[in-house]
C-alpha cells in the first residue's frame, strides 16, 4: 500500500510531489484571490448592484490590484505588541490554511512519461485526521495574531475565534464518523474511490445521498470552521471593530483575508470530495468514452472545481443572506443541537449498517 | 548518517530546546508556542516511528486542544513578562540541580538496562497504523476504552462544577 | 462487573436527576437508594450472581478481596450520605453533580481494587482523583478551598507523570501492562527497578506516605469538610487496595527489593503523622494528620504482604473508614473546628460526645472497637514476617502517641466546660450515628464477621 | 534507531519537565510542565512498543501494539486532566488574581 | 389600532419547536437573495452615466448676470434676510466710475458668500431676490479638502460670463431658469 | 460457668446502670450488682475446693486460634475473691458520697470490675490484652471526670503510661504466638512456646515494662502518686487496691511460666529496681504531708517488696505475694476508706492541718488503727503472714546472689514503714485538736460497716489464713516449677 510507508525516499517522487504541491499551492492562492473578486461580485448581485468593474473587463483584474495595494501598504507593527508573534500569526493561518491541501484527491491520475501521476500530494491512510489536525491548528493563527496585537479587541476576537473552531470541530468530526463507518478507512482516495460507480454515472453513490445529515452538520461546522457568517463572531465589525486582525496592515492582513479565503476554497474542496464524489463527474460514465487517461483527469479536475466553486458560492450566498449569531446562540447550536444531532446520526447510521450486515 | 537519523537527531534536538525554553520563557504564551513546538516534533518522532496515528492524535489533541485551553487561560489571565511572579534564585538553583540529578541517576541506573542491546524499529513495522490500533482498541482494550468514558463523564461534570460562575 | 456497570449508570442518573428534580431531598434519596443497590449487587455478585459477562481480556479480576473491598467501600459511602448528604447539599449549587462525582468515584474504586493491568490502575487513579480535584474545589468562593484544589491538583497530575513513567519503563523490561506478566520477571533489570521505585513514590504519593505526604494536611484542611470525609476514608483506602494488589501481584517477587523502602516509609510516615498531630489546635487538621498517621499502620500491611495483611487492609479499611466517617459527621455539625470546639459536648449532646467517643477509641486502637482489632492485624501481619522487628515496636508507640491527640478530643467533649456551638441535628443522622458506633464495637469483638465473608 | 537513543531522549525530557514544575511558580507552566513529562513517557511508550513489535512480530504480529495502546489512553487522560485544571486555575484566579502557587502556603497557617 | 394599510400585524405568538430551527425562514430567505441574483442592477454608472434631475431640483446658488454679462446684485440685503439658515452674507459697495460695464446698478456686492456647510437649499434666496440675481442651480456642491473651502465666495458663485463663455454659461443657467433672465 | 459469670455480671450491671437515672436506684444497683457478684466468687470458691479450676472456653476468632477461654484457678480466684469484696466496700463506705451524674460513675465502676476479672480469668493472650485495657478505659474516664483539679493532665499521664505499656506487650503477646507451636493465643501453647535467649530478653522487657508501669515499679512510677491524689477516692481505692494487683498478676501468670529463661536471667537486675523503688518510695512517704501521697508511696513499697518476691522464685514466698496481694488490696481499701472520711469532712489531706482526731471519733481511730498496724504487717494481721511467708521466700531463694541484702533492705523498708505509718497515726489522731477537727463527728453506720468488714477479714486472714494458703498453694508451685524445673536453669541455681 503506498503511503503506508511515509518516508520512503524517491526522487522523481519527490519532484512530482514538489510540483505538485507549486501546483496546488498557487491554484488555491489563485482561487482564494479570485474568491475574494466573486465575494464582491456575489454580493453585489445578490443586493441587486454589479460589483468592482473598473479594474479590467467585469473588474476582473480587481484582486490584483488589491493585492497590490496591501502589498504598498505602510507596514505598521503596534509598538506595545510581541513583535515575533505579531509576524508569526498570520503566517500560521496561511500555512495552516494550505496544509489542508495535501490530502485531497484532485483527480484521477496523470500519466507523464510513463509515469503514473497521482493527483494527490500525500495519500496518508489517516488522510481525514490529517485534516482535522490541520484545521485544529488553524486556531493559532488567530489567537497569537490576535494575542500579539496587544488590543482588547482583537485579543477577544482571537478567543471567540478560537473557542468557536474548537467547538465546531467537534460536531464536524462526529458527523464524519457516520461516513466513515460507510466508507471503512480514514484515506481520502478510498473515500473517493467509495463514491465511484453507483447508478446515474456514480451520483447515486455519493455519500451525500447516505450521509445527507451528516452533510448538513458538516457543512454548518465547515462554514464556522472559516469563521464565515453567520459565524463571523471573531470579525464581528460592530462588536469588535475589525477583530483578531484589526492591527494588521499590509500584507499581513492580506494574509489573514487570504487564509480565510482559501479554507473556504479548501473546505468546498473537502465536501465536495467527501459527500459528492469528488472528481466525479455525475450523470455520465467517463470510462466508456474511452479517451486518455490525462483528459480524463483533466475533466474530473475541473469537476471537482467546479463542485467546489459552487460551495464557495453557497458560502457567500449565505454570508449575504443570514445574519450573525449572537455568542450564546453560535455555543448552543454547536453544542447543544449540531453534537447530538452528529451523534444521532451515528447511532442511525451504525445501526443500520448492523441491520444491513445481517 | 541516512536520512532517518539525521531526522531523528533534528526531531530530537528541537524537542530538547523546545522543553528547555518552556522551562526558561518569561513569558508564558512563549512558553506554550515552544511547548507544542515540542508537541510537533514528538508527532515527527512518532512519524518516524511510523506510529502515524498516534502522531496525528497527538496533534490534534494536544497541539489542537489542550495547548490552544492553555493559551485561551493564559490569553484572559493577561498573563505576561510582567505578572510572572519570581521565585528565589537558590530554590530554582535547588530545582535546577535536582532535576539535574535525578537525570544523571536515571541515565546511570538505565544505561546498562536489560535491553540496551535491542533498537526500535524504524520506518517500518504496521502496528501504529489505524486499521491495527483500531481493531486493538475495539477488541482487547474496548473495557478500558469504554471505562475513560467515565473518566470524561467526570470531567465535565467538574469542568462545569468549577467552571461555571455562581 | 454488576458494581462497576451500576455506579456508572447511577453517576448519569444522579447527573440528569440535578436537571430533571427540583427537590433537593428526591436527589439525595436517588443516592442514598442507588448506594444501597450498589452494595446489594455488589453482594449479589459475591455470592456468584454476575448480572454482566463481559470479557475483559485479563485485565480485571472481580476476586473476594476485591469484592469484598468494594462491599466495604459501599457500605462506608452509604454510611457516608447517610450522614452527610445534606451537608453536601450545603457545600454549593451543584449538589446533584457532587452526587455524580462520588458515583464516579466508586467506579476508580472498583477499577483499582481490581486491576489486573497497569492500564486499568492509571484509569482508576485517573477516575478517582479527578472529581476529587473538583470536590476538593467545590466550595468556590473559598479561597482555602481553591487552592487545596489547585495544589492537589498540580502534586496529584505530577505523581500521575511518574506513575507514567514508572509504568512505560516497566513495560520497556517487561513488554506487557499485565501484573501477572510482569511478575514472572526472574532477574529484575535496572529498567524495571527503576520503574517499581517510581510507582512506589506515586502510589505513596496517592496514599499520603510521608516524605509524599505533604499536601495531605493542605489539601484536606481547604476541602470542604463533607469531601474531606470521603476523601480521608474511602478514596485513602481504595489508594491502598491499589498499592496493596499493584505491589502484591505485579512485583510479589521483588519483595526483597522493596520491603525495607516499605519499611522507611512506613516510620517516616507514622513518625511524621502522629508526632505533626500532636500539635495541631484544629480537629480537622487534626484528622488530616491522623489520617496519614493511619496510613502508616496500613502500610504495615504492604510491608508485610502476606495473608495476615490482606484480612488486615480489610479489617482496617472498614474499621477506619466507618470511625472516620462518623467523626466527620459530627465535626462537620460543629460550628467551631478547633479542640475548644468540642469543649462540653458530652453535656449538651450526650449521643454525639458517645459515639464520636466510640470512634476516638476506635481510631486509637483501644480494645473492644474496630480499630484495635485491625491495627492488631497490620501489627500481627507485620510480626509474622519476622524481620525489622523495629518496625513493628516503632508503631506500637507512635500508636501511643496518637492517643494523645484523640484523647484531647475525648477531654475536650467530656472534662472541659464550654458550650458547643452546633447545628442541629436530625434523627436519622442520630440512629445512623448510634449503628454506626455499634458496628464499630461489634467488628472490633467479632472480626470473624466480616473476614467470614473473605473466605466464603 | 537503538532503543537507548529514545530512553534517554525521555528521560531528557521527562527531566526538563520535573525542572521546571520544581523551579517554576507560575501554575499554568507548572501544569505545561507535567504535560511535557506525560509527552515524554508517551514517546517512550511508543518506542518500547516499536521495540517489542521489533523482537517479537515475527511470533505476533500485533506484539507491541499494547504500549501504542496505552498511550491513546494517556492522551485520553490528559485531555480530562487539562480540562478540569484550567477549570481549577481559572477558579483560583478568579479569586486572587494571581497564578503564584506561592499563594497555597497561606494554608499551612 | 390600524393606521395605514402598509402596517403588518407582528404575530408574538412564541415559536414552535419546528419554527425554532428557522429551516423554513432560512430558506425563504436564501430564495429572497437568490431572486435578487436575476434581477436588473439598479447600478449607475455614474460619471458616464447620471441620472435626470427633476424640473424642481435645487442645487448650488449662482449669482447671476445679464445678457451682458454685468452682475446683476445690488447687494439690498433680502436673501441674507430671507435665509432660514443664515448662510448668507455680503458687503456692499458702490460701483465707481468705469464699472458700468462689471455692474448692473450703482450698488454691488463687493463681497458674497454662502455657507455651503449651512446651506440648506430651500430657495427663500431666489423667491426673495427682487433683481433675480441669486437663484439655485442644478449643479451638485463640490466635495471639499477643508471646511474653509465650503464657504463660497462670489468667484465660486458667479455665473460664467455669456459674452465671453457663452457656452459654459449655457450649461450653467440649465434647463430649470423658465423664466427669462433679461428683465 | 462461674467465671463467665465473674464478668458477666459486673459487665451486664454495668452497662444496664448507663441509663439509670435516678442516684440513688443507681447507687442501690451497683451495691446489689457487686454484692452479687460477690456472692458467685465465694461460691466459685467453694467449688474450687472439689475441682482443681473452673473452665470455661467458647469459640471467638478461630481463625487466630484465640478462644474466649477463662479460668478460675486458685490465683485467680485470690484477685476475683478481692474484686469480689473490694466494690461491696468501696460502695457501702461511699454511699455518702456525692457524685454527679452518678448514673455513669457507677456505670464505669461496675465496667473497670468486669475488665479486671477479665484479666484475672484470661487464659487467652488475646483476651487478656483485651481486658486489661478494658479495665482501664473505664478507670480513665472515672478519674478524669470525677477527679481532682489537675486531674485530666494527671489522668491522662497515667492512661498512656498504662497504654503504652500495654502496646509493647501487645508487640510481645503477637511475636510469641508467631513462635508457639501452634500458633495460637492460648496459654498453654504460651508456655510451650520456643524462643531463643534473646529473644526471650527483649520480649521480656517487652512484657515486663507493661506488668512494672502498672504495678508500678521504680522507675516506671511515676503516675502513680499524681493519679492517686486526683483520683476521686473510690477511683483509687480501685486502681491501688487491685487494679496494681493486675501488674503482679500479669507477671506471675504471663511473663514468669512463659518467659523463664529470661525472667531468670533478669531476675536481679528486676530485684535491684523493686528493691530501689521501695527505699525511695518509703523514704519519700516519710517526708509526705498529703495523706493520699502517703499512701501512694507506701503502696509502691509494698509492691516492690511483690515484686522482689516474684523474682526471687520461691514457693512460700511466691504464696506469700498471693496472700499478701490479696491483704494488701483490703487494707489500703480501708485506709482510703478513711482518709476519704477525713477529706469529705475537713477538706484538706494535710497530716499538719489535722490532729486529735481520736478524741472526737473515736471509732473512726481505732477501727483506722487497725488497719494501720495490719498495713506494716504487725503480728496477728493478715499482712503479718503474707510479708513473713515473703521475707521468707526472699531469704531462701536459690536463684539469686544477694538473697540476703534484698532481705536486709526490704526489712529496712519494713522499719521505715512503721516510722511513717506511726508518725501518720500520731499526728491525726492523737495529740490535741486544732481549729479544724474540733467540731469532728464520728463515722456513720455505714463507713463503721465497711471498715468493720475490713477489720473482720484483717484479723480472720491473720490468724486463720489456711483456706488462702491452700488455695494459692498449686498455683504457686507451678509458677515457681516453670523456672526452677528447667534443666538450663536448673544446673546454675544455688543450691
Amino acid at each position: 500500500m503506498q503511503g503506508m510507508y511515509l518516508l520512503v525516499v524517491d526522487w522523481y517522487f519527490i519532484l512530482e510531489k514538489f510540483l505538485l504541491v507549486g501546483l496546488v499551492v498557487s491554484l488555491s492562492m489563485v482561487v482564494a484571490m479570485y474568491a475574494t473578486y466573486a465575494e464582491r461580485k456575489v454580493a453585489a448581485f445578490l443586493q441587486d448592484r454589479i460589483g468592482p468593474n473598473r479594474a479590467g473587463i467585469f473588474g476582473l483584474l480587481q484582486p490584483l490590484a488589491d493585492g497590490g495595494k496591501l502589498f504598498f501598504k505602510e507596514e505598521i507593527i503596534p509598538l506595545a505588541s510581541s513583535k515575533a508573534l505579531f509576524v508569526l500569526g498570520p503566517m500560521l493561518a496561511m500555512i495552516t490554511a494550505l496544509l489542508t491541501s495535501a490530502v485531497i484527491p484532485w483527480s484521477t491520475p496523470l500519466r507523464i512519461f510513463d509515469r503514473n501521476i497521482s493527483l494527490q500530494i500525500a495519500d496518508i491512510n489517516i488522510g481525514i485526521l490529517y485534516i482535522f489536525g490541520v484545521v485544529s491548528l488553524g486556531v493559532y493563527g488567530i489567537m497569537i495574531g490576535g494575542w500579539a496585537s496587544n488590543n482588547k479587541f482583537s485579543l477577544l476576537a482571537a478567543i471567540r475565534g478560537a473557542s468557536q473552531m474548537i467547538s465546531y470541530e467537534l460536531a464536524m468530526g462526529l458527523s464524519l464518523i457516520a461516513l466513515l463507518m460507510l466508507t471503512g478507512s480514514l484515506q481520502m482516495s478510498v473515500i473517493v474511490n467509495h463514491q465511484l460507480g453507483g447508478g446515474l454515472g456514480g451520483l447515486l453513490s455519493w455519500h451525500v445521498i447516505y450521509q445527507p445529515l451528516g452533510f448538513v452538520i458538516f457543512f454548518i461546522c465547515a462554514m464556522a470552521e472559516c469563521n464565515r457568517t453567520p459565524f463571523d463572531l471573531p470579525e464581528a465589525e460592530n462588536e469588535l471593530n475589525f477583530g483578531y486582525h484589526q492591527e494588521y496592515s499590509s500584507m499581513k492582513l492580506g494574509f489573514y483575508l487570504f487564509a480565510e479565503y482559501i479554507n473556504m476554497f479548501i473546505s468546498g474542496v473537502v465536501m465536495s470530495t467527501l459527500f459528492f464524489g469528488g472528481y466525479d463527474l455525475p450523470f455520465v460514465n467517463e470510462e466508456t468514452w474511452n479517451i486518455h487517461q490525462n483528459w480524463l483527469a483533466i475533466i474530473g479536475f475541473c469537476t471537482l472545481l467546479g463542485k467546489a466553486f459552487f460551495f464557495v458560492f453557497v458560502f457567500m450566498w449565505i454570508r449575504w443572506t443570514i445574519p450573525r449569531f449572537r455568542f450564546d446562540q453560535l455555543m448552543n447550536l454547536g453544542w447543544k443541537r449540531l453534537i447530538p444531532l452528529a451523534l444521532i446520526n451515528m447511532v442511525i447510521t451504525a445501526f443500520v449498517i448492523l441491520w444491513l450486515k445481517k | 548518517m541516512n536520512v532517518t537519523q539525521i531526522l531523528f537527531w533534528f526531531l530530537s534536538v528541537l524537542a530538547l530546546f523546545g522543553a528547555l525554553m518552556v522551562v526558561t520563557s518569561k513569558n508564558p504564551v512563549h512558553s506554550v508556542l515552544w511547548l507544542i513546538a515540542t508537541f510537533f516534533s514528538i508527532s515527527g518522532h512518532y512519524i518516524l516511528l511510523n506510529a502515524q496515528f498516534l502522531a496525528i492524535v497527538n496533534i490534534i489533541v494536544y497541539a489542537g486542544a489542550i495547548m490552544v485551553l492553555f493559551l485561551f487561560v493564559i490569553m484572559l489571565m493577561n498573563l505576561n513578562k510582567t505578572t510572572e511572579p519570581k521565585k528565589n534564585r537558590w530554590l530554582k538553583l535547588a530545582g535546577g540541580v535536582a532535576g539535574g540529578c535525578l537525570l544523571l541517576v536515571f541515565i546511570a541506573a538505565l544505561k546498562s538496562s536489560e535491553i540496551t542491546q535491542q533498537t526500535a524499529e524504524v520506518k517500518t513495522g504496521d502496528i501504529g497504523l489505524i486499521k491495527n490500533l483500531g481493531r486493538e482498541l475495539f477488541s482487547t482494550y474496548v473495557v478500558p476504552f469504554e471505562i475513560s468514558s467515565i473518566l470524561f463523564l467526570s470531567a465535565m461534570v467538574g469542568a462545569v462544577v468549577i467552571g461555571k460562575k455562581e | 462487573m454488576n458494581a462497576l456497570i451500576l455506579s456508572a449508570v447511577l453517576g448519569v442518573i444522579m447527573m440528569f436527576s440535578g436537571v430533571m428534580l427540583k427537590q433537593k431531598s428526591a436527589v439525595r434519596n436517588i443516592a442514598i437508594t442507588g448506594l444501597f443497590l450498589l452494595l446489594v449487587v455488589n453482594i449479589l455478585e459475591m455470592s456468584g450472581m454476575s448480572f454482566f459477562r463481559i470479557n475483559t481480556a485479563g485485565m480485571m479480576h472481580f476476586d473476594r478481596f476485591s469484592l469484598l473491598f468494594n462491599c466495604i467501600v459501599f457500605f462506608s459511602t452509604f454510611v457516608y450520605l447517610l450522614l452527610s448528604a445534606r451537608d453536601i447539599e450545603k457545600t454549593g449549587n451543584y449538589y446533584a453533580e457532587y452526587f455524580t462525582l462520588i458515583f464516579f468515584i466508586l467506579c476508580g474504586v472498583i477499577l483499582v481494587s481490581s486491576f489486573q493491568s497497569l492500564l486499568i490502575l492509571f484509569l482508576g487513579i485517573e477516575i478517582i482523583s479527578i472529581p476529587l480535584y473538583i470536590l476538593t474545589g467545590s466550595d468556590k468562593k473559598n479561597l482555602k478551598s481553591n487552592e487545596a484544589s489547585l495544589k492537589y491538583f498540580l502534586l496529584g497530575a505530577f505523581s500521575t507523570g511518574l506513575m507514567l513513567m514508572g509504568i512505560a519503563l516497566i513495560y520497556g523490561s517487561v513488554g506487557s501492562f499485565s501484573t501477572a506478566q510482569i511478575n514472572m520477571t526472574e532477574k529484575p533489570g535496572a529498567l524495571m527497578i527503576a520503574g517499581m521505585i517510581l510507582l512506589l513514590f506515586s502510589m505513596s504519593f496517592k496514599v499520603s506516605a510521608a516524605p509524599f505526604h505533604f499536601w495531605t494536611p493542605d489539601v484536606y484542611d481547604g476541602a470542604p469538610t463533607v469531601f474531606t470525609s470521603f476523601m480521608a476514608t474511602i478514596v485513602k483506602v481504595a489508594a491502598f487496595i491499589a498499592f496493596i494488589r499493584l505491589f502484591g501481584e505485579a512485583f510479589g517477587n521483588l519483595q526483597p527489593q522493596w520491603q525495607i523502602w516499605i519499611a522507611l516509609i512506613t516510620a517516616a510516615t507514622l513518625f511524621i503523622g502522629n508526632i505533626t498531630a500532636v500539635f495541631q489546635q484544629s480537629v480537622k487538621r487534626m484528622l488530616a494528620y491522623s489520617s496519614i498517621a493511619q496510613a502508616g499502620f496500613m502500610l504495615l500491611s504492604l510491608y508485610a504482604m502476606n495473608a495476615d495483611a490482606k484480612e488486615g487492609l480489610l479489617l482496617y479499611s472498614a474499621a477506619y473508614s466507618l470511625a472516620t466517617i462518623g467523626i466527620f459527621a459530627v465535626l462537620i455539625k460543629m460550628n467551631d473546628y478547633t479542640f475548644d470546639g468540642f469543649n462540653g459536648l458530652a453535656k449538651y449532646q450526650p449521643l454525639l460526645a458517645a459515639t464520636t467517643t466510640i470512634f476516638l477509641l476506635s481510631l486509637a486502637g483501644i480494645p473492644l472497637t474496630a480499630g484495635f482489632i485491625s491495627k492488631f492485624y497490620m501489627l500481627k501481619a507485620a510480626v509474622a514476617t519476622g524481620r525489622h522487628l523495629w518496625l513493628v515496636i516503632f508503631a506500637v508507640l507512635m500508636a501511643a502517641v496518637s492517643v494523645y491527640y484523640y484523647f484531647r478530643v475525648i477531654q475536650a467533649m467530656y472534662f472541659k466546660e464550654g458550650q458547643p456551638g452546633i447545628i442541629t441535628t436530625s434523627p436519622v443522622f442520630k440512629y445512623t450515628l448510634v449503628v454506626l458506633a455499634a458496628l464499630i464495637i461489634i467488628l472490633g469483638i467479632f472480626p470473624n464477621l466480616l473476614l467470614n465473608w473473605y473466605y466464603f | 534507531m537503538p532503543i537507548n537513543y529514545y530512553i534517554f531522549l525521555s528521560i531528557a525530557l521527562f527531566c526538563i519537565g520535573i525542572v521546571g514544575v520544581l523551579t517554576r511558580r507560575n501554575a499554568i507552566i507548572i501544569f505545561m510542565c507535567i504535560e511535557l513529562m506525560m509527552n515524554a513517557v508517551n514517546l517512550l511508550l511508543v518506542a518500547f512498543s516499536k521495540m517489542h513489535h521489533a523482537t517479537n512480530g515475527a511470533t505476533n504480529a500485533s506484539a507491541g501494539i499494547d504500549g501504542q495502546i496505552f498511550v491513546f489512553f494517556i492522551m485520553v487522560v490528559a485531555a480530562a486532566e487539562v480540562s478540569v485544571g484550567l477549570a481549577i486555575i481559572v477558579m483560583m484566579y478568579r479569586n486572587i488574581h494571581s497564578v503564584d502557587v506561592n499563594f497555597l502556603n497561606r494554608l499551612k497557617h | 389600532m390600524q393606521l395605514t394599510q402598509r402596517a403588518k400585524q407582528v404575530d408574538r405568538r412564541p415559536m414552535t419547536q419546528l419554527e425554532k430551527l428557522y429551516l423554513w425562514n432560512i430558506a425563504k430567505g436564501m430564495w429572497i437573495t437568490i431572486s435578487h441574483l436575476f434581477k436588473r442592477k439598479v447600478t449607475i454608472q455614474y460619471p458616464e452615466q447620471k441620472r435626470t434631475f427633476s424640473k424642481v431640483f435645487r442645487g448650488v446658488q449662482i449669482l447671476n448676470r445679464d445678457e451682458e454679462g454685468r452682475e446683476r446684485c445690488t447687494a439690498c440685503g433680502l436673501c441674507a434676510v430671507a435665509c432660514p439658515a443664515e448662510a448668507i452674507t455680503m458687503e456692499a459697495a458702490e460701483r465707481q466710475p468705469g464699472e458700468e460695464h462689471l455692474y448692473k446698478e450703482e450698488k454691488y456686492a463687493a463681497k458674497y458668500e454662502i455657507n455651503m456647510l449651512r446651506c440648506i437649499f430651500c430657495g427663500y434666496c431666489e423667491e426673495a431676490c427682487p433683481k433675480d440675481a441669486i437663484y439655485l442651480s442644478q449643479t451638485f456642491a463640490q466635495a471639499n479638502y477643508d471646511r474653509k473651502g465650503f464657504i463660497y465666495k462670489k468667484e465660486d458663485l458667479l455665473i460664467p460670463n455669456p459674452k465671453e463663455d457663452p457656452d459654459a454659461y449655457q450649461r450653467a443657467v440649465g434647463e430649470r431658469v423658465t423664466k427669462p433672465l433679461s428683465s | 460457668m462461674i467465671p463467665v459469670l465473674l464478668i458477666l455480671v459486673p459487665l451486664l450491671t454495668g452497662l444496664t446502670s448507663f441509663f439509670l437515672k435516678n442516684e440513688r436506684t443507681v447507687r442501690s444497683w451497683a451495691l446489689f450488682a457487686s454484692l452479687v457478684t460477690l456472692a458467685v466468687s465465694l461460691l466459685g470458691l467453694t467449688l474450687l475446693k472439689d475441682q482443681q479450676y473452673l473452665f470455661f472456653q467458647a469459640e471467638w476468632m478461630a481463625s487466630l486460634n484465640s478462644s474466649f477461654s477463662v479460668r478460675l484457678d486458685g490465683m485467680g480466684q485470690i484477685l476475683c475473691l478481692l474484686n469480689a469484696v473490694a466494690f461491696p466496700l468501696i460502695f457501702i463506705s461511699t454511699w455518702r458520697s456525692n457524685y454527679p451524674k452518678a448514673n455513669n460513675f457507677f456505670a464505669l465502676m461496675l465496667l473497670a470490675q468486669a475488665g479486671m476479672m477479665g484479666v484475672f480469668l484470661a487464659m487467652d493472650a488475646l483476651l487478656f490484652y483485651f481486658f486489661w485495657e478494658l479495665a482501664l478505659i473505664p478507670a480513665y474516664f472515672l478519674c478524669s471526670q470525677w477527679g481532682g483539679p489537675k486531674r485530666i493532665q494527671v489522668t491522662f499521664k497515667f492512661f498512656i503510661y498504662t497504654f503504652v505499656g500495654s502496646l509493647l506487650m501487645l508487640v510481645g503477646i503477637l511475636y510469641i504466638y508467631f513462635h508457639t507451636k501452634d500458633t495460637s493465643f492460648d496459654i498453654a501453647s504460651f508456655y510451650k512456646a520456643s524462643l531463643t535467649a534473646k529473644e526471650q530478653t527483649w520480649l521480656f522487657w517487652l512484657l515486663f515494662i507493661a506488668f512494672a508501669i502498672k504495678m508500678p515499679i521504680f522507675p516506671f512510677h511515676t503516675w502513680q502518686p499524681d493519679t492517686y491524689e486526683q483520683s476521686p477516692t473510690a477511683t483509687t481505692m480501685v486502681l491501688s487496691g487491685v487494679m496494681v494487683k493486675m501488674g503482679v498478676f500479669g507477671v506471675l501468670r504471663w511473663l514468669l511460666p512463659v518467659l523463664p529463661d529470661a525472667s531468670w536471667a533478669w531476675g536481679d537486675s528486676v530485684s535491684t529496681m523493686a528493691v530501689a523503688g521501695m527505699i525511695y518510695a518509703s523514704l519519700i512517704a516519710i517526708r509526705q504531708d498529703d495523706l493520699k501521697r502517703l499512701v501512694a508511696y507506701s503502696s509502691i513499697a509494698h509492691i516492690g517488696l511483690m515484686c522482689l518476691t516474684i523474682f526471687s522464685v520461691n514457693n512460700i514466698g511466691m504464696q506469700g505475694v498471693m496472700i499478701q496481694m490479696f491483704n494488701h488490696g483490703i487494707n489500703i481499701i480501708g485506709l482510703w476508706i478513711v482518709i476519704e472520711l477525713i477529706e469529705r469532712q475537713f477538706g484538706t489531706r494535710k497530716i499538719s492541718e489535722l490532729g486529735g482526731l481520736a478524741q472526737k471519733a473515736p471509732a473512726m481511730a481505732i477501727l483506722f488503727v487497725v488497719i494501720a498496724l495490719a498495713n506494716i504487717a504487725l503480728p496477728l494481721t493478715n499482712a503479718f503472714v503474707g510479708e513473713f511467708l515473703m521475707f521468707t521466700g526472699i531469704f531462701t531463694s536459690t536463684v539469686t546472689k544477694y538473697n540476703i541484702w534484698f532481705t536486709v533492705l526490704a526489712g529496712l523498708c519494713i522499719i521505715l514503714a512503721a516510722i511513717y505509718t506511726l508518725n501518720l497515726i500520731r499526728k491525726v489522731f492523737y495529740g490535741n485538736t486544732v481549729e479544724l477537727t474540733v467540731n469532728t463527728s464520728d463515722i456513720k453506720l455505714n463507713e463503721k460497716l465497711a471498715l468493720g468488714i475490713i477489720v473482720v477479714l484483717i484479723f480472720w486472714a491473720g490468724i486463720y489464713s489456711q483456706p488462702f494458703l491452700d488455695v494459692t498453694k498449686n498455683v504457686s508451685t507451678d509458677v515457681t516449677n516453670s523456672i526452677l524445673d528447667k534443666p538450663e536453669i536448673n544446673k546454675y541455681l544455688r543450691k
